[in-house]
């Protein structure tokens, strides 16, 4: 019997093997973009605009985990970005800039907050659930922007990154690239570990039918509390490598168009398949960076006051680019990267 | 005779002034398939919601082995053994056949909060639910994903999952629904293999299992019940009779 | 001229950035302004006024042939550090000007200064950068940030005004604005009332103030917010009654949506479109044929940083090379400011008069401040004796 | 004096529930009947206030833009509803939130790009003109109790609607149990379109009736839409009426909970405290009184039964 159990799931992993190149690329060219950064000669810009790239999609994995695994929708998930972030920079401007100690901070913080605020929304279902994490995330908003010592509205500016055991070398970007890349794939790795292991089972059975998975003797809450506390620890992290990429911590890390960016992320990516939002999230940043110049380029066949028009526009190309993806691509980019192969 | 498997003691359900369920008492013996019939509307689904902790009861108490459970929630009286099915298959669609079950072995073995290890190839989860599977002649189709299956063989697929929370009691809300002729001689024949290893409350609409296959049948009407007697001896009361009187030709 | 949005894609960036570039002989200038959102139009002010200077200037400053990019911040502070760099790095620029909004400021210099460039705002003064984090590379033809509060505060104190109400929204800014009132103000305040940010109906507040009947209300409230409060005010029937006094409310940014509800209101500025010089005279024309719209300080701001950049560079004979030789040029450069007087202080940020301003509406029928009074003579902003330049 | 302030405040309160319902209620329709989440309901506001600035700018008469801006916003949503969200019911959530995110982008810059960055301005009507002393020296300005009545209208044709005609019948049904309404034989897709093009013209009539005490700029319709959103939360999803209630509430708790808030801390705290406090609690009272709706009422106030 076991036999059969093997040979009849083969198809299923080839399947799973041939969408395996897809994280192996990503990751090789994450690797491989330094050299890159170095040859282009804005290697400063390249690097954070890259970091960035990687901050996000650890953001947007960990609300993947939640959104796409366990069908909870957080519209509050900037909330755990500003935790972080606020984590450095208020230990930062006490003096204490280890980030051995910051991080640590930074995801009890987090995991506290996604334990609370979880449980209580966790009693609610579908959009009233996006909505109350949206409650919540909006009042840490605003509670750091009352936060007239920690600089207020405006925020504040590190004096410098986080120390690491001490010595100072997340200075260097290229340190500090790499140390995100290994955040980054330490997240994926263990994203991917979680989601089929016996936890990550439970959750996807319940993301598809929480009755069934009672019936059977699971209590669904117990469950999605711990993804939430997770995935709230996971973007928690992203928070503290958005403070130390952008030398600088903001309630804007944490208005409610963030947290509905990192579902764009998400949904753009493709649901459930991590690297997916890690590519929506690299695919959103990028375009926000580079649509403009992509349309003044485009466009050389127009006047050029036309051209500086369109591209000082280019939400106006963005916004139906969207709706044209919802429309046409169904699944997100991972769902155009799987396609052709179905045939 | 032990204490009974399953006992309920004045048991009543209503949504304000709709009473669905009312005063309903009764015990399962240990290894017993009591069938639970009436006609439509009597209030047959409620109870086994109530039995199994989907609904509260507004009133009552339900004694599972001689405990106490009418506060406990579904979960923890799975863990107790007792599970059940549903009258509308409720499967996990998007899982195998074999995922479904063993997701049901891992339940009871172990904790689930693991992280690591992938769980669709832990023998220790896969061997028991392919025997399960086996039992209700699904083997064959283990690795097909659940929403892909026949309506017979998800209700086939319903029972191995119930089977493979190692029940001490089994509920099953019409596993005959809607199922072809063949289809339907295969849950019986599962059924009666089952029989007399595990308690059975079956409620169903298919007079002729329920009568080929019940130890003792309750009757239900309008949430109370007017009789708790062997199939022959409730096919002749005159009550039960007037009950069905119109409703469908009793065998 | 050419100007053009960031010209090279990142790809282009990548493959063409072993080259010698052509372009290396040409002068840089990156913008950082807020060009989308509801603030966009403080942000067009200035890259309008930025460019009609370069245009005046025969499209050289310094004379160097000059590339203007133009970047929106998006008001942001993390977007706008990753557009920094890539301006410092990719496009490699001289200078960056800009930005408008202070949180965006306070999140960009560490980027810009580190790197050695030159950042010369338009608007922006928060009072860290103007007191204990000046920096030898920030420069600003604007003010700091409490300077034209403080104008009003000295006029209530000077019209003897015995109570007065004071509003503005619930953030940093409105806070440092409300404390620039008071450090000239010292009469009673009858009430401190912080709004949420982007409250779009004051009509309680109203209520308020005119149940409490102060000799004059103080008020902050940039963008649509100043809009609502000025025409809720005026419906209210309280204009005619209480003298509203304000900064960055009643400009030409907000006139053309206030309309005539603005007219007789008070705000403090270093300028006014009115300004009786031959330069501003030429601007404001120029500029209203250019864009068809009265130019707001902002506007005049950025100018003047252009003038600016064209004096340090005919100093240094067009060289950026040297950055001491160039800061010294940018401090002590000489070039007719739109607003009259202009010299900087020893942090970077103008020593320069102030004025009372009044919105009024012209005989075309435009609206527009005119200055009413001089209020401060050649004045220092509070914080620049915190400012000990090291680096 | 407290008293009198405290009824301005209850005015100002109901008059802004009222705008917060006339977008909620398309909202929670749209969304109850059709199970659609549309972010672009917002711009659908925007558009309303943008036309009348445009028509009123042309004909100047307040009233002919708003006869004007009407019907081109309900032509306006039934366009979006032909090109876009037609395509988009029977999709998940998460991909009507993306695209009608697409359309939030492209009409705020559209705005921009047609009418420039700037505010723009709409004179109060003459006839609406004048203040009225409710109180010795306190002026309550006639427009905005036109604005009352306004709403109040609409509430009460609402009423009418949803509850005395077959329509309105059909769109309860709908938002109890949109199959079965589809299983009568009800041609679904024109009923959509109806519900649809009712609410986007709703939606641009809060927008046009605001137009003349707000600056109408590009962007105004994003925190008016988060906030319709916590009023169709509360109400309960698909009910007018708790998106009545719940908007009145909501406008409530937003102008008399500022500023009253402090007051009531000052009972407990030092003055300084207490106004601090208050200051860092008032922006969040609406989002805490949400969270604590859906904490004891997890469907919200008046959950519609499935």
């Amino acid at each position: 019997m076991t036999e059969l159990v093997e040979t009849s799931s083969a198809p299923a992993l080839s399947l799973g093997r041939r969408l395996e190149i897809v994280p192996i690329v990503l990751f090789a060219a994450f690797a491989a973009a330094p050299l890159l950064a170095m040859l282009s000669g804005a290697e400063g810009y390249v690097l954070s605009l890259l970091t960035r790239v990687m901050i996000f999609g650890i953001a947007a994995m960990s609300l993947d985990l939640i959104l796409g695994y366990g069908a909870l929708v957080s519209f509050g998930h900037a909330a755990f970005f500003g935790l972080g972030g606020y984590a450095v920079g208020i230990l930062a401007s006490h003096g204490i800039e280890e980030a051995l100690i910051q991080v640590p901070v930074a995801l009890a913080a987090s995991a506290l907050f996604a334990l609370v605020t979880g449980a209580i929304s966790l009693r609610t279902k579908g959009v009233y659930f996006i909505m109350i994490t949206l409650a919540f995330g909006q009042m840490l908003y605003f509670l750091a922007t009352s936060l007239a010592a920690y600089g207020g509205d405006d925020g504040m500016t590190l004096a410098s990154r986080s120390l690491l055991a001490g010595s100072t070398a997340l200075e260097n970007d290229f340190a500090l690239y790499g140390f995100c890349l290994l955040c980054l794939f330490g997240v994926y790795a263990f994203s991917r570990s979680l989601v089929v292991s016996r936890f990550g089972r439970v959750l996807r059975g319940t993301r598809e039918n929480a009755l069934r998975m009672e019936a059977i003797g699971f209590e669904p809450f117990r469950y999605q509390l711990t993804a939430y506390v997770i995935s709230g620890m996971m973007a928690g992290l992203a928070g503290c490598l958005l403070a130390n990429q952008a030398e600088f911590v903001s309630p804007a890390f944490m208005t409610w168009q963030r947290s509905g960016e990192l579902i764009f992320m998400v949904v753009l990516g493709g649901l459930g398949s991590l690297h997916g939002a890690i590519i929506g999230a690299a695919a959103f940043l990028l375009l926000e960076e580079f649509l403009p110049e992509i349309l003044h380029m485009t466009s050389f066949f127009l006047a050029e006051e036309t051209r500086s028009h369109l591209a000082e526009n280019w939400k106006m190309v963005f916004g139906p680019l969207l709706i044209l993806i919802v429309l046409f691509v169904r699944g997100g980019i991972m769902g155009l990267l799987r396609r052709p192969r179905h045939g | 005779m032990a204490e009974p498997m399953l006992e309920l003691r004045n048991l009543r359900k209503n949504y304000g002034a709709l009473v669905v369920t009312d005063d309903v008492s009764l015990a399962v013996n240990s290894g017993e398939l009591h069938a639970v019939i009436g006609p439509n509307g009597a209030g047959k689904t409620t109870l086994i919601h109530q039995i199994s902790g989907m609904l509260p009861s507004n009133s009552g108490k339900i004694l599972f082995a001689g405990e106490d459970i009418t506060q406990l929630s579904m979960p923890q009286r799975v863990a107790k053994g007792l599970a059940r099915s549903f009258q509308i298959t409720s499967i996990l669609p998007g899982f195998s056949a074999l995922e479904n079950v063993s997701l049901a072995i891992q339940a009871r073995s172990g904790s689930s909060f693991r992280f690591f290890g992938n769980a669709a190839q832990e023998r220790a989860l896969n061997e028991p639910a392919m025997d399960c599977l086996t039992h209700v002649g699904l083997s064959a189709r283990a690795h097909i994903p659940a929403g892909l299956l026949s309506h017979g063989e998800k209700r086939q697929l319903e029972l191995a999952i119930g089977l493979a929370t190692e029940p001490k009691l089994l509920l099953l809300d019409e596993p005959l629904a809607g199922t072809g002729h063949d289809e339907s001689q295969r849950v019986v024949e599962t059924l009666r293999r089952l029989k007399g290893r595990l308690t059975i409350v079956l409620i169903e609409h298919d007079m002729e299992a329920v009568f080929s296959l019940a130890d003792r049948v309750s009757v239900l009407v309008y949430g109370r019940l007017i009789a708790t007697d062997t199939p022959e001896r409730v096919r002749a009361n005159p009550e039960v009779r007037a009950a069905y009187l119109g409703e469908e030709e009793m065998v | 001229m050419n100007v053009t949005i960031k010209t090279l894609g990142l790809a282009a960036a990548v493959s063409l950035a072993g080259l010698p570039a052509m372009a290396q002989e040409k002068l840089k200038v990156g913008l950082l302004l807020t060009l989308s959102g509801p603030s966009a139009v403080l942000g067009q002010h200035a890259r309008d006024g930025f460019q009609l200077a370069v245009k005046d200037l025969g499209g050289k400053l310094g004379g160097r042939d000059v590339e203007v990019i133009v970047v929106d911040d998006e008001l942001k502070p993390d977007v706008a550090v990753t557009k920094v760099k890539g301006l410092i790095e990719r496009d490699k620029v001289d200078f960056v000007v800009g930005p408008i909004f202070s949180n965006v400021a306070v999140a960009t210099h560490k980027p810009i200064v580190d790197s050695k460039t030159f950042y010369i705002s338009v608007n922006a003064g928060p009072s860290n950068l103007a007191g204990k984090s000046c920096s030898p590379y920030f420069f600003a033809t604007s003010y700091q940030n409490d300077q034209n509060h403080e104008v009003l505060g000295k006029v209530a104190q000077n019209r003897g005004y015995k109570k007065v109400y004071l509003l503005a929204p619930n953030y940093q800014a409105g806070k440092d604005a409300l404390a620039g009132f008071k450090r000239h103000y010292k009469g009673e305040i009858v009430e401190e009332s912080y709004v949420p940010l982007n409250t779009l109906d004051f009509q309680s507040e109203l209520a308020k103030i005119a149940s409490m009947q102060p000799d004059a209300i103080f008020t902050f409230m940039p963008g649509g917010m100043g809009v609502n409060l000025v025409k809720q005010y005026r419906a209210a029937g309280l204009a005619d009654r209480i003298p509203f006094l304000s900064a960055f409310t009643v400009d030409e940014t907000n006139l053309p949506a206030q309309q005539d509800a603005a007219i007789g209101m008070l705000s403090g500025s270093n300028w006014a479109p009115n300004l009786d010089t031959p330069e501003n005279k030429k601007f404001v024309s120029a500029y209203e044929a250019a864009y068809n719209a009265v130019p707001a300080s902002y506007a005049m701001h950025s100018y003047d940083a252009a003038l600016l950049i064209d004096a340090a560079l005919k100093a240094t004979g067009g060289k950026t090379d040297d950055k001491d030789a160039v800061r010294a040029a940018i401090q002590k450069a000489q070039f007719k400011s739109l607003r009259g007087d202009f010299k900087f202080g020893a942090n970077g940020f103008p020593v320069q008069d102030f004025y009372l301003v009044k919105a009024a509406k012209r005989p075309d029928g435009k609206l527009q401040t005119e200055i009413v009074e001089k209020v401060f003579d050649d004045y220092t902003d509070a914080y620049a004796k915190e400012c000990t330049p090291t680096n | 004096m407290t008293a009198t302030l405290l009824f301005v405040q209850v005015l100002n309160g109901l008059q802004f529930g009222l705008i917060l319902f006339l977008i909620a209620a398309g909202l929670t329709l749209v969304f109850g009947v059709m199970d659609f989440i549309n972010l672009a309901h917002g711009v659908q506001y925007m558009v309303g206030a943008y036309l009348v600035a445009a028509f009123s700018a042309w004909t100047g008469s307040f009233g002919w833009a708003l006869l004007l801006a009407l019907p081109t916003a309900l032509a306006f949503g039934l366009l979006l509803e032909a090109l876009i969200f037609r395509h988009l019911y029977d999709r998940d959530h998460l991909d009507q939130v993306l695209a009608t995110f697409g359309v939030i982008l492209f009409l705020n810059q559209g705005v921009k790009f047609v009418w420039g960055a700037a505010p723009l301005s709409v004179p109060v009507p003459e006839l609406l003109a004048g203040s009225v002393e409710i109180a010795s020296g306190l002026l309550y300005p006639v427009y905005r109790l036109a604005i009352i009545a306004a709403g109040l209208a609409v509430a009460a044709v609402l009423y009418v609607l949803v509850n005395h005609t077959r329509v309105g019948m059909l769109v309860r049904a709908g938002a109890s149990n949109a199959p079965m309404v589809s299983a009568l034989g009800v041609n679904i897709q024109r009923l959509f379109m109806v519900v649809f093009g009712f609410g986007a013209m709703l939606a641009g009539f809060a927008g046009a009736m605001v137009a003349p005490i707000l600056s109408v700029e590009p962007g105004m319709g994003d925190n008016i839409l988060i906030l319709a959103f916590v009023v169709i939360v509360i109400g309960g999803i698909g009910s007018i009426r708790g998106a009545f209630l719940a908007a009145l509430l909501i406008g409530l708790v937003d102008t008399v909970g500022r500023t009253f808030a402090p007051n009531l801390l000052r009972l407990v705290l030092d003055p300084a405290a207490a106004s601090q406090t208050g200051r860092a609690v008032a922006p969040m009272l609406i989002y805490i009184f949400m969270a604590a709706v859906l904490f004891f009422r997890p469907s919200g106030l008046f959950p519609v039964k499935r």
